[in-house]
């Protein structure tokens, strides 16, 4: 899938960032299960853990300017984009540092200077948003391109059908990533749709699309590279698919199977496929990097998300006031 | 009357329970219940939504259905709103009484042309000859940061809509009789339910009964302000007058109960006699049903008005996460205390007071 | 396509009851134009012109207890149902007759009592409702089949999309025809979709698709026998994808290509493949009727529509308290 | 003042305009200049809707414009409704200025999921980060049997949604000046423009200017009934006013011209002088607008009320079909007559007039 895998092509630096930012959201989610439990992080969280290759191997695509949408799983492709840690817990803890100065909360993460022109809980909300900026993208020949998360659950959304249909129709420069964890909260896809690949749609709206493996972070990067490409060289969208699945609840820090969600062994067999550990090894038997070198990539992440953390938990809460204010847009 | 009363204590409830012999349960429960009895006792009924059968029932309010009744009747769907509503309206109109289930009202605009433009203009559209009984319950949402997306209400909305039913059950009582009403309707029913009422424990009786739609009660009966509470504002309203009579005022709480159609007469008869009205809606401001009950009065007999009409809602802001913006953004009973003292203090003259003709 | 069109399979009932619902439907038609310019028929026509054949070759398949669902162009599809000329002229005049007591005119045909539940002008609200009657049907166990009708405008809609997900997905028996015109008012298909073919979209929700040509009655009749059997039958649904022409404008009597709208020679091409003028041709090839025997049809129908427009014409006004009255059903 | 004046005839507005040499255009011409303006100027406009385009050209307002600008930024678009309000929403986020254009109002309960939860929160939801400058111009659509989906209004709903705003244009002077104070605002707006106004004439200058958002205009001054009257609603009240002239009635009539924000104290101060309020509105009657305006006037003063509020809106009923159907269920001129003329008859004393405190 990836020529990174070929041994010839090995970009060792881009190899380390991807192993970062995975590390980096899967502890930025641990450490709001460790401090979840006491209740002053008053947000409904929907942790990606598990997930994280997607997040990394798309993002490490884009630059700066390029857009994202996300939905209310959205910590890792927010980090990913280079958001701070810090304005995601403090916005998580109602904060004034807030990305959103408290408003937004877990579900809503927002930075312009990132591109991540805001995000949407709103099952299916935001692909037409991406198909939006990219529209405006191409409108203002730019070479941007708007990149649209979404979870199988937004693919049974007509939204989702007439976002993709307008894509391709203006050969617009997104790319659509569904993230198909096989489950909306605890709806299996097979009581939702007539199969579980979302791949299938992309031919009736003839662009191209392509199933990957999300556990595996080499194959998403590779797939979303292309895909980026195309859309950048003014080719149109791509939908890409990538199949993975939610290690903890939908919403909240817990495992669901004890409240009979989802079977136990289902949540086994994909941790067997845990994309860190996998990646990990990757870098071990290429001689990437050593133990000792992840381990100091590991407490280098801990301790950045450790002081965000406390940074977050520093800042001040908005005044009362304003919760009125703020509703509409004024010019300077 | 055990069925009209609210309870804002369980040691008031059982109080007042216990010794009659009375049933208490939830508002979950009560909602739980007429639904499992609906459905044994008319084939027709089912139930759909996102959820519907999962181990977490829509809050407690669907458990253990699908074991009783299977897939077919406890429906879980896409993620389709508008499609699947669509659905519900072409399966009522072929004989099915469908109870279309929403976790949160923030879900209905992407219902809105399914509803609106279909369900809603059905009966009236095909000349009477096609009605659509079909129930939507949706449920608002509240807290812990749920934000702008999961905490909206829209009853008011729906209530500009002809050919829509909205009801608005607040005590376990109702919840049960009006989805009776609502389910034998024959009409589109927007059953709009309050997060935070679903754990309020009152009287239920085990029968089926049903609450008839468009009219009001009384709930505490006083004589300095009228407040018209609406929804889990009930609560507020209780308590708010509860610690009125501290102060030796005396209001009254109105629950309209049903918003589309609206008991117009339990509101003026009780402002009638205090001259005082706040109305105290879980919505926003502007454009809510606080106004049109505003302008109920005062189209039938402003000049019972003793004093500015009092509208006790969320501010015209979408709903903010932080937990201080939250704290900020609801009224609550002091909100409505607040109003009511301030309209106590309030005498106001009309300027030319002349008498009524005819 | 159709095995009536071999000489051993030939049932002249059928064949002559095809020819007599297309005549049908175009004088029913073509009499509104006659009658529009007096302005007293004060209600948008819609006018299938050039699409009989659809209307006739679906219906043929119908019971009775069969539903039918159609939009804001559905004449022919109730004439070919089975409903009353005079219940439609009267409606379309506002008058008490009328199948909606003149709540309704040319948007909203409804007769119950052959399965017509009513009809839609929002474009693409129909979808859903037939896949709602199937799923009754299918819950109360009755071997019912229900028919939704739209354009390829409505394939635009997210409805359409989430409609035939929830059909596939429950095996609903339903078929659902489009009648692709390839145009949406003035918008030609190419200004909408990146492909002028409907019927690919029938893959990705794993249903059967078929596309025909929708001027060819027997294409119709055959294609559409074989997915209400199949509806029937528990197997699902299908999607028929009509091909063809409307020959007037959007709305109103008129042509359109005076106005620039379409292609004059577009319209000249299509005609050349008018529905009735081909059929009638097989018709005498295959010595099925004679010249005679059409013309008796045609003059048939022609009286009873004549009749039909002075029963309506000569019904009363509904009174204007009518206008706010009958809102809400109430038991008897 | 040319810009403000309502004509009921060709004629007067003639005799008033020629004169001065002032340029007279249609709503509709006000409309299309707008755009075209608006486009020359600044490129970030693009107009989006479905058939803009075509040779009909959305009523005459979009006529022309694609030969001067485009398929690109007069950009015709599938009917996918809500999808495409997302797009619009999106390119909006990022740096566009798009105006999305429904032919019928009927059609945006199709997209009150991107209007409502997206397009209305974005800017609070983001902490203000993010603002959407989106113009939703939708039309009213009436008569020859438009019938139940293809007459509505909604205008009433959007203004209970937090983030958006309202307008409500009634004449040409004002569908420009609106036009471009929308486009500028930097917020989602809703433009609603009504069918039967495009046909009306009346000075509008040649260059760009904005009519402010948030202010209400006295279109006639008079001392006996204040008359609200929304969209097409001002020439039904300015034509009941000249009527009511021969009866020595002398009817004020105030167009509130954007309904959110409302310009409360043009109504206040209308009635503190006249005593009397009717509400005339080009929608049903439950839950509209006019219900709005009569609660701000009892929250303020219901004092100077000095007899009961009317509404004059449709009945609460989806619009008809046939002729003698739509002709009963739309009000006009002689429906505010009527009103009226109840009105002066009536004067109503308040039961307790006391002294206003403080
Ligand atoms: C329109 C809408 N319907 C329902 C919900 C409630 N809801 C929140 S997340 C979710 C599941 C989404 O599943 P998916 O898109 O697969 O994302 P995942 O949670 O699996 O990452 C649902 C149903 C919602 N937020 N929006
Ligand atoms: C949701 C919606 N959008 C727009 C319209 C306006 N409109 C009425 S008919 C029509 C074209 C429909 O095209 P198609 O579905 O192909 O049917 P056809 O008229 O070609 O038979 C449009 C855009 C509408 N009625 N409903
Ligand atoms: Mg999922
Ligand atoms: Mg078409």
């Amino acid at each position: 899938m990836s020529d990174l895998k070929q041994p010839g092509h090995m970009d060792t630096q881009l190899l380390m960032d991807l192993y970062r930012t995975m590390i980096k959201i899967r502890r930025f989610e641990e450490k709001i299960i460790d401090v979840y439990g006491v209740q002053d992080m008053k947000t409904p969280v929907h942790l990606c853990i598990g997930q994280e290759a997607v997040a990394a191997g798309v993002c490490a695509n884009l630059g700066t300017d390029d857009y994202l949408f996300t939905n209310h799983r959205g910590h890792g492709h927010c980090l990913a984009k280079g958001m701070s840690p810090a304005s995601l817990y403090a916005e998580f803890y109602g904060r004034t540092n807030g990305c959103a100065r408290g408003k937004g909360g877990s579900m809503h993460p927002v930075d312009p200077d990132l591109g991540i022109l805001g995000t949407s809980a709103i099952v299916g909300g935001v692909i037409p948003l991406a198909v939006g900026a990219a529209l405006a993208a191409k409108l203002q020949d730019t070479q941007r391109v708007a990149v649209a998360f979404f979870g199988d659950g937004a693919s049974d959304e007509g939204a989702f059908h007439e976002s993709l249909l307008f894509a391709s129709l203006k050969e617009l420069p997104v790319v659509l990533v569904c993230e198909n964890n096989f489950y909306a909260v605890n709806s299996p896809i097979s009581a939702r749709q007539p199969d579980d690949s979302i791949v299938r749609f992309a031919g009736s709206y003839r662009i191209p699309g392509v199933q990957i493996d999300g556990t595996d972070v080499l194959a998403v990067h590779g797939a979303a590279r292309t895909a980026v490409d195309r859309a950048r060289a003014g080719e149109g969208p791509t939908l890409l698919e990538c199949r993975l699945y939610r290690w903890r609840g939908h919403v909240g820090p817990e495992c669901d199977y004890p409240k009979g969600c989802r079977p136990k062994e289902e949540l086994e067999q994909w941790m067997e496929r845990c994309p860190i550990n996998n990646f990990t090894r990757f870098l071990l038997e290429r001689g990437v990097t050593t133990e000792r070198g992840m381990e100091r990539v590991r407490n280098e992440i801990d301790a950045t998300l450790d002081e965000a953390l406390c940074l977050a938990r520093q800042s001040p809460f908005p005044a009362g006031e304003e919760a009125s204010a703020g509703v509409y847009y004024e010019r300077a | 009357m055990p069925w009209t009363k609210v309870f804002l204590s369980k040691d008031e409830m059982e109080r007042t329970l216990a010794q009659p012999g009375l049933r208490a349960i939830t508002y979950c429960d009560a909602i739980l219940e007429a639904q499992r009895q609906a459905m044994e006792t008319d084939g027709r009924v089912f139930l759909m939504g996102e959820g519907v059968d999962d181990p977490g029932g829509i809050f407690g309010t669907t458990l253990g259905l699908v074991d009783l009744f299977g897939k077919d009747r406890v429906m879980d769907i896409p993620l389709a709103e508008n499609g699947m509503t669509g659905v519900a309206v072409g399966a009522a109109a072929a004989g099915m009484k469908p109870v279309f289930i929403h976790m949160r009202n923030d879900f209905l605009p992407m219902c809105m042309d399914q509803l609106v433009n279909h369900a809603a203009k059905w009966f009236y559209m095909t000349g009477g000859r096609v009605n659509i009984p079909l129930v939507v319950r949706a449920i608002i949402g509240r807290g812990w940061g749920s934000a702008a997306q999961h905490s909206q209400a829209f009853h008011s909305l729906f209530t500009h809509i002809p050919g829509l039913k909205v009801v608005m059950p607040a005590t376990p009582y109702d919840a049960k009789g009006l989805f009776f009403a609502a389910l034998d309707d024959g009409n589109p029913v927007m059953f709009i339910e309050h997060r935070w009422a679903f754990g309020s424990v009152g009287y239920v009786p085990e029968e089926i009964y049903r609450v008839p739609i468009g009219t009001g009660i009384v709930r505490r009966h006083g004589t300095d302000v009228t407040v018209v509470a609406i929804s889990q504002m009930v609560y507020e309203a209780m308590a708010a007058a509860a610690q009125a009579e501290e102060d030796g005022i005396d209001i009254e709480v109105v629950e309209p109960r049903t918003l589309k159609p609206l008991d117009q007469e339990v509101i003026l008869s009780s402002v009638r006699k205090t001259g005082r009205l706040i109305i105290a809606d879980v919505a926003c401001r502007t454009g809510s049903v606080a106004a049109e009950i505003a302008c109920r009065v005062c189209e039938a007999e402003p000049e019972i008005l003793k004093a500015p009409v009092r509208r006790v809602c969320f501010p015209d802001a979408p709903t903010p996460a932080g937990p201080t913006l939250e704290q900020a953004y609801y009224p609550d009973s002091s909100s409505i205390l607040e109003a009511v003292r301030d309209l106590v203090a309030e005498n106001r003259a009309f300027r030319k007071p002349i008498q009524r003709s005819s």
